[in-house]
Parts: structure tokens; C-alpha cells; sequence
């Protein structure tokens, strides 16, 4: 059972009702950046509860959801534009804001004729190199090494951008976390690390992963400051992700976040929780939600009430039916796209290959889209 | 006989081999309480406890190089590869140390690690939940690679595996996990490692497959029959080493080959076999060998079923060699 | 025209493209001031300084995987792998992500990297110092594979390599790395990669080299010249892609083909030039395309003569192709 | 310039004069014991030197010393026979130590027919099964997560047996040492981590490795206890070595030792340090040589004269002329070994390249000896 924090070395801006804690500094952040996030993480709520349902019904192939875990997606809201993003498969918030659209979302769920990746990957796998958010990869732990070379080359070519990459607790163990890590370190790379520890991979406990007291205690054995933090805490989130990114552009090198928060829900559209862990302890963390905290914050701050969020609510709810059906008209990629970008031209083989399958899907294939 | 599916098989195969030798220990990813996210080693943690089936980090370099440790040291241990997408941040420890310590020890280290993993498309799983990377072991000099096509093959085949004494790269077909079935022997059977099946006898094209691919080769054949054409198939079992005698008594027979697999077309094991056949039969050759293989592009997500062979594809290299 | 040898070409090479280009940078282990093990990068760093020519952790995963971050936002990194032997920890970013980054990326990210990376025995290095990894990278769809055999070639390939828009594995023949010298031009040329150069021509038998092989190849040819064989020898300096088209051209001439290559034989390169060439030429076939290799065991020591390909068994295979 | 260490952090029992610290603890061990430990430590000294002349002459294709290290090899020196033990490729005295012989030394780097590995790898690359020493590789790192599985693997069978693996600073950067280290932790294996922190990896210094304070902080990533130790004083060496083992055998878990030494030569015969480091940084070293120190420290305890190491000095390069005048007799490993060992029964397809190979060898080739 992944126990609930000791406070000591926890970075928490607001208590577990949504209320800022005695003392807590509460980061300088503009109502309207507050009531953005609020909107985006909404979106988030809404739109993993719709494709999950989607999934169910046999209409889409596989989902991830982040239930519980939105805040954490916002370390990227103190970034800039010009900043890159390594996201892992399960930040759909860090997507969003950073302008990702509903239908980019959708169209790459379903793998369509406009998914901007073409239908090449699973669900889940967005990329938008116009938003700086680099393709998601399944293997995890690949992104950590690149998003340092990212950072490195920012610094070489004079720029003041940062990276940021996304990975879970599950994922520190990878050798590629290591190596990561350790370039950042040397190269004191302008780069920022999200450890999401939502307790669980998979089926396996965040105990099973490490013996290490806690994740962002990793970060001794690279030279570079851990920081562990609340992941439901959005104000805390704000503040941990705000600090690194300065510390970053400022050339003081990277750091490790661990935020702390928990998978609410199964890792997966393929994943049953139940034939592993307890059903009690997802309760324990429904108290300590993101989402409600901040809607709490929000409204002892004024800025929130009902009508906004059910506005927004039916707003987004009535943008992702729209998408969903434009996405039914979409067809799929057509058949001859699947030689592209192999490389950048198509060298003879693949010459080959594409006019064989036109040929065949020409006069046999039902699947043929040509 | 009770009927079973490929991962009631490998269960099967383990649960027996564990009981039977204590020195077997199953490791990896979500193979404990879980029992794998395809079931494979379900039950098994609860009968033999987390000491001998090990809930690993999340580490495939770790998984497979404590895996030789293990085996040096005198377990037996299976290690479970979640999907062969995901072996390569073990390839090191695979090719290099895995595949190699018996030989650089002068014979001092045997290293029998039997590393299960699923492998091919067919289950809308994208580019890393698809791959079939057996030319990558079968150039590997040291390994052994065994890919069944059945329950009956599987649970035969594995526990051969995990009675002698040299590593393997065990291929489990991820799509056929389930919708395969056939009568299983209940108690203990083993299989040669090295020979192939022929699935169904014929005279004039020989049809070679394994894996996934076999049940599309299959298929191929029973429309080709309907055509007046009759195929032999042969599901290799085993591609290293694999049954140059079985191949060639066929080849040679029929003098047309057809080679059908998932991987991709350049360097796939399908080049393997050629370069093989027409070593030691040429001139028994009537026409080129053909291959229908994978794409060489990358293994694509919603144009999964263009990218695989099928067995419309199969008939057709068929129609070609024998017009040839 | 100076005379240069492989190292030299390599070193020029980089040298004028990181003056035209300054986001070329190289990094490595020991590249930097020691200037790599074989010095293929001495005098980068006093030149370019230690931001562009970067010592790295011990590391290879890292080594690619932050070269893959440094492509993807706009640098054009040379990785230099030490010796292809340990090029495997690096091998999931490798053909996971540096291959497949543009293609699943919809096109939004390509990946010009270029591994520039020792291959081959002969220098003594036994298991971990001589592989020759390139079917393993010619069967991962996504990345290209050059593999020049002499100074000229390298420099001008690496050259087109360093400004295309793919990632490269640059395979560079280690054994003759010193030996091979020939006339290089002192400034900027490129060479098409993908078309192979007749190094001979003759007209009974087709031998197919690359990389360190190419010499043995021309040694062999001499020796049937000697014997009143003529053979011509083709040195393929691209793998993927490779040249069909010249192969098939002296194919239909010769009508007899054989390949060397040092890599192990089962499911080395060889077996796909076999299989691609039988499919399109099988009727100008008039003997079983052979192949001298290396064996299917583990690179040796003691025994690395016995194991390599060398002139007279070349020769051996060319007469028995001759005689069949 | 790897910088004479801090004291504070660093477990010594002597100091660079070979004379005990004021307030330090002596380990408990027997005069016997210790004259043993410099008799071999002498060995690998004497042994280093000669093959490496012989490698000048040519006469030797390749060597690696250890020279100024070689007290870290006897970590080794307080396991049991049983224990296990995973070589990086610089640690002669731990082969020597348990019982390898010269003669088993140099037919391995001579890879000739009494070569216990059959001539198959480079020199250095040894391998006795029946000292629980296991075969050396060269990828380095990969014997890392190995000895974390034999441990485990000791620990299930019921048996107390130990493992010990060592590796090079430069090594700590790998993926394996993570994954490694992480495994270790979590099952609370039975291991004993020796990081041989010898300020080189190749040209590389350990600055450019990482950018923690010391590799025994990494530690801290794993939940063991990290300790740094001079790798050139004998009794820290023995004693905090001592202290892991026994933690290890007595279910405690693993334990990661950073042995600070120095390479005080090149990295191998193939290697000019001259071209990439201060000639000055060697020499700052050499005063605190572990044998040296060793010497003073015996005979201040009386147990060292002259008479005693001329005669093991003579004693050993007599056996080693004598263990190279016999190489020199023993040919290379029959041909047809080539196909031994590949698997355990040598299947089809190498039966018959094996029979091509001495069908060729009959006719043609020179190197033929079978
Ligand atoms: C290299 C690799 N091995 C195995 C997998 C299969 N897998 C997918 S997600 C996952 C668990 C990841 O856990 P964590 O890093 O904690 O992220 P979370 O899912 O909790 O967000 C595993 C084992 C994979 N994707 N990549
Ligand atoms: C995986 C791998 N990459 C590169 C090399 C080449 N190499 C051999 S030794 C070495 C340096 C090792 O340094 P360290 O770990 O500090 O050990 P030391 O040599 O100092 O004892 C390198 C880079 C290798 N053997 N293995
Ligand atoms: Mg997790
Ligand atoms: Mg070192």
C-alpha cells in the first residue's frame, strides 16, 4: 500500500481539502492563469472519462487515462513556448495546454486520415513539433537522454530554452533514466525532470521499484537538487515546476521533481487493478484529488462557481462529440502513406514494396483505402 | 486430452517444470501477483510465492542479466520479456554476455536462461507492441530460437527448452495467444528442439512458416487446394537451429518455395532459408523463392492489416511460382 | 592529391563539415582531447573546443539518446561508438527511437544522426573488439547503413552522410583503418550513398564485398586472374540502401555470384543479397550463389585467422561456383 | 586533476606513510594473513611489470596493469571459497588471491592449448569456475546486475554465499550499474558493489563521469549504505570490505564501496596518457603507492624484512620465466575448438562449417595445427 507522505520533505502549498496551509507561500500567479489551468484540467477529467467510455463500447482500440493525476501534468505551465517537452504517454494535460486541440487529440486516438501522425502509432502517441512537444515512444524511459540532448543543444546554440521530460516512478528504474540523468548532470543541461510516482506500474508497487527512501532522493547520485512535491497540489506543482525551469534557463542546471500522487484507475483501457491491489487504497487518494483541491482553492479565492464549470463542462463535452464525429467521417490514412517517411525520400526497395501492395490492394484487399 | 490455448500452455509447461525442479524461477514484469498482462504466469506466484516468481523493477537489462546471474550461479530462470519490443534495452546482456558465456569460458559457464516473450502484430498494438525480431537472435551465435505455433508445440517445446542447458529466445505468438486451440496432453511431454512439423502434406509448392504465420499459411493452402494446388506446409517450430533435412526433403520434392513471415522483408530469416535451400538444391529448383514478409517500414498502427501478410497474399506468390 | 588513410579520410571529413556547419558536434567516449581511441577525431577538440566535441559519460545509451535530443532541436551530432561491439547498450534508441522517430512522428521529427562506429576483426580484439553488426541495422527499417572499404570513399560518403536529412550507421573498417591509403581530394566532394563501385570489372564471376572485405575480394580476384579466372569484384560501400540495380548488372553478365562478408553467416547480409538476387535474376543463375563468411560462433581469438574469410577460400569458392 | 580527497568523508586506517591514524581502528587479522596479502599484492606488481615488457617486445599481443590499485583488489580477501566473485578486467590480485595460478594467467593471455578459456578471448579475460571467479567481459558493466543475480540467487537457494563484483568509476555511467544497484537494493541481495574509483576512464577523468560529490553517494539511489574508502590503504580496504560481507551474509543487504585509488599508468598497452593528462598528476599518486604503504606498515609490525620480499620477488619471476618458457611450448587451441562450446552438443549447420574449415585447413591454410 502506498502510504500517504510524511510531510517533512514534501513541498505543499495546500492541504488535502484544497485549503493553503499555514504558512505556505502561494506562488504569484494571475487569477486568469489560475482559472486557465482549471480549465484545461478540466478538460482533462472530461475528455479521459469520454474515451474511456468510448473505449468500452468497442469504438476505440486502447486509452490511457490520468484520473487523479492531472495536476501534475501543469509543471509545464510555467514554461514558454519555445520550451520543448518530452511528454511520457499519460500528460494529456501537458498537451492541452500548450494548445494541442481536442481534434488533433481525437484524430490521433482513431489513427485517421488527420491524425498528425498520420496513423502510425497507438492511441496515446500524440506529436506536434509545431507546439514543441516531441512524439511519445512506448518504451519508456527512451525520452529522459533525449530530452537532454534537447537541453544540451539549446545551451550550444545559444538559446535560452529548457526541456522538460515526463516519465513515472516505474520508469526510474530504466538504465535510460540513469544515463539521463547523469548526462544532465555533467553537462549541467538545462533540463527539468518529472517524475509522475502515481505508486504503481503497472501491477507493481512503487516499493518493488526501489529501495531508495524516496524517488527524488535519485537525484544525490547526480550532482542535482530533488525536489519532492505534492503532485495533487497545483499551487505546490506551480511553484516545484516554476523554481526548476528558472534554475534551468538560468544556467544553475537540471533538477528532479518527484510528484507525488497515484494512479486512481488501471494503468490502462487493458488493465484490471482489481487482481492486485487493495480497492481501499484508490479511496484513500479520492480524498486528496486534484481536481477538487483546486476547485476548492478556486473558490475560497473567488474565482470559481458553478456555472462556470458547468459551462465549460458541456462546452468541452459538446467539442469532443463534435470531434468524434467528424473523426467517424475521417477514413484512414491512405494505403500508399505507409512508405513515407521511413526516410526522407523512398529508396527503391520501398519503391518496390509500395507498388506491389497498390497492385495487390488494387485487386484483393477489402482493406484497400488507395 | 483437455483442450487448451497457447497461454493455458505455457502455464502449464512452467507450473510443471517448477514443480518438478525447484531450481526454476520465473522473473519480470507484472509476472507475479498479476501473473503477466497475457496471464501467462497466472496462479504461479500464489503456488510457488514471490521468491521464485519475481515481480522485477522496471528494468529489461536487469531482468535478463540477473537472469545469467541466476544461471551461473545454478537456477533455472525464465525470464518474461513483456513484449519483444521492449528487449532491446537488453540486448547487451543478450547478445553479448547471454549468447556468449559458455564459449568465452572455454565451456566453464553455461548459461541456460530461457527468455519467453510474445511477439507479431495482429492486435492493433502499433510499432512497440508488434515486432517479431528473430533475425536479430538467429545471427547471434549461442542462442537458441524456438517459435511454436501452438498449444500442443508450445508446452512440448518449452519444457524441452527448460531441460538443456543452452539459452533460448522463446517466441510466443501474442495474436494467437487465445484464439489457438488444440488437444494438450495433460502430464509431462517434450518436443524436439530442431525439427519441424509438417502441417499438411503436398506436391507441389512447399509453404514455409512458423509462429503467427503458420495459421495464414494454413489458410493459403486450403484455398489453393480449393484451386487444384496442392501446398505442403511446414511450420519450422525452431529457426536456430532450424531443419535443413525437413526443409529439403520437401524442397526437393516439390521444387517451389514460398516463405511467408511478419518480420521485415530485408534480412528477415526468410533471406536465411533462401540463401539456404538454394545452397544445397538448386537444381531442384523450378522457380525463384519467393517471400511474403513484413514491410520494411517500421510495424504501422491503423494500416496494421495491409502491412501483415495474409492469405490472399500467400495464394498469390503461390500463383507466381508455380507460373514461373 | 594528398594521400590519405581511413582515419585521415574520417578526420578531414569532419573537420571541413563542422567548419561549414557549425551545428555538426561529435561526442563519444574519449573523442575529445585524446581524440578517440583511433584517433579519428585528433585535433577536433583544439579546433572546435569541448562544447563541439564532447567527451560523454561511459555510456553508449546516452551517447545516442542525447544525440537523438540534439537532432530533434536542430544539432547535426556525430556519435562515434568506440567499437561496434558495444554499440548494444544503445541499441533500443537506436532502432526504437532514432529509427522510427520520423516515420511515427508523422514526418514531424527526423533524426539526422550519424553513427560513426569501428567494425571487423583482425586486429586481435576477439569476441568484443571485431563484430560486424550491420544485419542488424539493415533489417531496422528507418536507418541507412555505409560501409566504405578505402580513404576516398569514406570521406566523400561521410561527407553525404553529414548532410542528409536520415540517420546513418557509418561502419568503418578498423582493421584497415592505417593500411588502406589511397588518393583523397583536399576539399569538399560527396559520394551518392547507395551505388556501388565496380572496383574490377571481369566477366565470369560476380564477388561481393564490403567494408573490410573489399581487399580480400581484390587479392582473391588476382589470384583467378592469375588462374585465367576473371572475376568482377563489386564493393557495395552502401548496404541500405543498397545498389540493386549495378549488382543486378553484373549478375546477368556473369551469371555466378559470391559474397564475402566477416559476419556470421546464418542471417548475415549475404543470405538477403542471395534471396534479392535469385528472386530478380534467377533465370541468369548457372550455379548456387555462395558465400564466404564468417563462422556462426562467437568472434575468436587465438584462432581469428582460422575464422576470417581470406583470399583462398574466396578463391575456393570461386572455382567451385565456376565448377558446379 | 583528480584532487588528493577530502578527509572527512573517507574511511582510512593508514596514513599515505603507511603509519595508523591517530584514533583508528586496526582490523583483526592475523600476521599470517596480512604477509599473504602482500605476498600476492607483490605478485601482481612483479607480474604486472613483466608482461608488460613483453608486450613492449611484442611478444604479447595486449595487457592491462593495475599498478598503484592493487590494494583494492583484496577486497576479495575476507570472503569464503564459496563466495562469488565478478572481475572487472583490473583486478589480478582478486584471480591470484583465490588460488588462480601464473601459469593459469599467462596461458590466458597467451591463449595458447592450456589456456583455461581455450584461447577464445583477448588477454586479461580469464575465467575459473572452480575458484567462483567468474569469465571477464569487456562491454563493461554487464557483470553488474550478473553478481546481483547470483547473490539473489545464493540468497533463495538458502545458501550464505556472497557475491563481490568490481568495476571502474567510468563504469558507474552505465545502464547496467544502475539497473544493477536498483535490483540489489530492492531484493536486499547478498552483494558487495567494489567501485574502483581510479580517476580514469581511458582519457576520460571522473569529473566528466558525474557531477555527484563522490560515487559513493549513489548509493543513496538504491537504499544501501554507500562508504568511501582509500583504495590504497590495505587495512581501510580489508576492514570496510570485511564489514559488507558480513552485513551481506547475515541477510543486512548489499553495499557500495568506492575503493579511492588512481591509475597511475595507462589505461591498458594500447593507451598514451600522455596525450590526454598532467604527467604531474601520476606523481602526486605514486606517494601514496598501496604497496609501499603496505611495506612500511608490515615492517613497523615486524612482520616485513628485506631477505623476505627479495626471496617472493625472485621466487615469482622465476615461476613466471618459467610459466612463459612453457607457454611458449604450448601451441594455439586445435582448429576444429573453433565449434566447441557455441552450444553444449554442436548442432547441424556448425558440424558442418567445422568440417568445411578442416577440409579447407587440409589444403590450404598455414595456421593449420589440428
Ligand atoms: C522498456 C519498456 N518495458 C516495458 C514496458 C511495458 N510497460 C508499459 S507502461 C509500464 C509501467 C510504467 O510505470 P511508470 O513508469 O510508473 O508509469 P505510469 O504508467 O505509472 O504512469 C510498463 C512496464 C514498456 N512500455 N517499456
Ligand atoms: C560498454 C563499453 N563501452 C566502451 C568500452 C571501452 N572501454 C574499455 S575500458 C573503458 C573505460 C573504463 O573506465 P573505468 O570504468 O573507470 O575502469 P578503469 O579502466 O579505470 O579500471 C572504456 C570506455 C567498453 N569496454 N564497454
Ligand atoms: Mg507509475
Ligand atoms: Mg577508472
Amino acid at each position: 500500500m502506498v502510504a500517504v507522505p510524511a510531510q517533512d520533505d514534501l513541498r505543499r502549498v495546500l492541504d488535502d481539502d484544497g485549503r493553503v496551509l499555514p504558512g505556505a507561500r502561494v506562488p504569484d500567479v494571475s487569477d486568469e492563469y489560475l482559472r486557465r489551468i482549471f480549465d484545461v484540467m478540466s478538460l482533462v477529467r472530461i475528455m479521459d472519462d469520454r474515451m474511456m467510455r468510448l473505449q468500452r463500447q468497442g469504438r476505440l482500440g486502447f486509452y490511457m487515462k490520468a484520473i487523479g493525476e492531472e495536476a501534475s501534468h501543469f509543471a509545464v505551465a510555467p514554461l514558454r513556448a519555445g520550451d520543448w517537452v518530452y511528454p511520457s504517454y499519460r500528460e494529456q494535460g501537458a498537451w492541452f495546454w500548450r494548445g494541442y486541440t481536442i481534434k488533433d487529440f481525437i484524430n490521433q486516438l482513431f489513427g485517421n486520415v488527420a491524425d498528425p501522425v498520420k496513423g502510425r502509432q497507438m492511441p496515446v502517441h500524440h506529436s506536434a513539433n509545431w507546439l514543441n512537444l516531441v512524439s511519445i515512444s512506448s518504451p519508456v524511459g527512451t525520452q529522459i537522454p533525449q530530452a537532454v540532448g534537447s537541453a544540451y543543444a539549446a545551451k550550444l546554440m545559444g538559446k535560452d530554452d529548457v526541456s522538460m521530460v515526463f516519465f513515472g516512478e516505474g520508469t526510474s528504474s530504466t538504465g535510460e533514466f540513469h544515463v539521463g540523468m547523469n548526462f544532465a548532470g555533467v553537462w549541467k543541461a538545462p533540463c527539468v525532470f518529472i517524475c509522475r510516482n502515481n505508486g504503481w506500474a503497472i501491477s507493481v508497487p512503487s516499493q518493488k521499484q526501489t529501495a531508495a527512501r524516496t524517488f527524488a532522493s535519485k537525484a544525490v547520485g547526480y550532482g542535482m537538487p530533488g525536489i519532492r512535491v505534492d503532485g495533487n497540489d497545483i499551487l505546490a506543482m506551480l511553484q516545484v515546476a516554476g523554481e526548476a525551469i528558472d534554475r534551468a534557463r538560468a544556467g544553475d542546471g537540471p533538477t528532479l521533481i518527484e510528484a507525488l500522487t497515484y494512479r486512481v484507475q488501471g494503468h490502462s483501457s487493458s488493465d484490471d487493478p482489481s487482481v492486485y491491489r487493495d480497492p481501499k487504497e484508490p479511496e484513500l487518494w479520492e480524498k486528496r484529488d486534484p481536481l477538487n483541491r483546486m476547485r476548492t482553492y478556486l473558490r475560497h479565492r473567488g474565482l470559481w462557481n458553478e456555472a462556470w464549470e458547468r459551462e465549460l463542462t458541456e462546452r468541452y463535452n459538446q467539442e469532443i462529440t463534435d470531434a468524434l464525429v467528424a473523426a467517424d467521417h475521417l477514413g484512414a490514412p491512405a494505403i500508399e502513406t505507409m512508405f513515407d517517411d521511413v526516410y526522407e525520400d523512398i529508396p527503391w526497395h520501398l519503391q518496390e514494396q509500395k507498388a506491389w501492395l497498390l497492385q495487390q490492394a488494387r485487386t484483393r484487399s477489402p482493406h484497400f483505402h488507395g | 486430452m483437455p483442450v487448451m490455448n497457447i497461454i493455458q500452455a505455457v502455464n502449464d509447461a512452467l507450473r510443471l517444470q517448477m514443480r518438478a525442479e525447484p531450481k526454476t524461477v520465473v522473473l519480470g514484469e507484472d509476472v507475479g501477483k498479476f501473473g503477466g498482462v497475457f496471464r501467462a504466469t497466472s496462479g504461479l506466484h500464489e503456488e510457488f510465492g514471490a521468491e521464485r516468481v519475481i515481480d522485477t523493477p522496471l528494468a529489461e537489462a536487469g531482468i535478463i542479466g540477473t537472469a545469467i546471474g541466476m544461471a551461473l550461479y545454478g537456477l533455472r530462470p525464465v525470464p518474461e520479456i513483456q513484449f519483444s519490443d521492449f528487449i532491446y534495452p537488453a540486448f547487451d546482456q543478450i547478445v553479448n554476455e547471454l549468447a556468449k558465456f559458455r564459449y568465452r569460458s572455454g565451456g566453464q559457464y553455461p548459461c541456460p536462461v530461457v527468455i519467453r516473450t510474445p511477439v507479431g502484430g495482429g492486435i492493433r498494438g502499433g510499432h512497440y507492441h508488434s515486432q517479431s525480431p528473430e533475425t536479430l537472435f538467429i545471427h547471434t551465435p549461442g542462442l537458441k530460437v524456438v517459435a511454436p505455433s501452438n498449444p500442443y508445440d508450445t508446452k512440448g517445446l518449452l519444457l524441452s527448452c527448460l531441460r538443456q542447458n543452452d539459452p533460448v529466445l522463446f517466441m510466443e505468438p501474442k495474436r494467437i495467444y487465445r484464439a489457438s486451440k488444440n488437444e494438450v496432453p495433460e502430464g509431462d511431454y517434450t518436443l524436439e528442439i530442431g525439427k519441424l512439423n509438417v502441417v499438411r502434406p503436398g506436391t507441389q509448392v512447399t509453404l514455409i512458416a512458423w509462429s503467427g504465420m503458420v495459421s495464414i499459411a494454413e489458410e493459403a493452402a486450403i484455398k489453393a487446394d480449393a484451386a487444384g494446388i496442392s501446398v505442403e506446409v511446414l511450420d519450422l517450430r525452431s529457426l536456430m537451429p532450424f531443419d535443413i533435412v525437413g526443409i529439403l526433403a520437401s524442397v526437393t520434392k516439390t521444387g517451389r518455395v514460398v516463405i511467408v513471415h511478419e518480420a521485415p522483408r530485408t534480412c528477415g530469416f526468410g533471406a536465411e532459408l533462401i540463401a539456404s535451400i538454394q545452397e544445397r538444391a538448386m537444381e531442384h529448383l523450378e522457380a525463384p523463392i519467393s517471400r511474403v514478409c513484413g514491410f520494411d517500414t517500421p510495424f504501422p498502427y491503423t494500416l496494421e492489416h495491409e502491412y501483415m501478410p495474409n492469405a490472399d497474399r500467400v495464394l498469390g506468390a503461390i500463383r507466381q511460382t508455380l507460373e514461373w
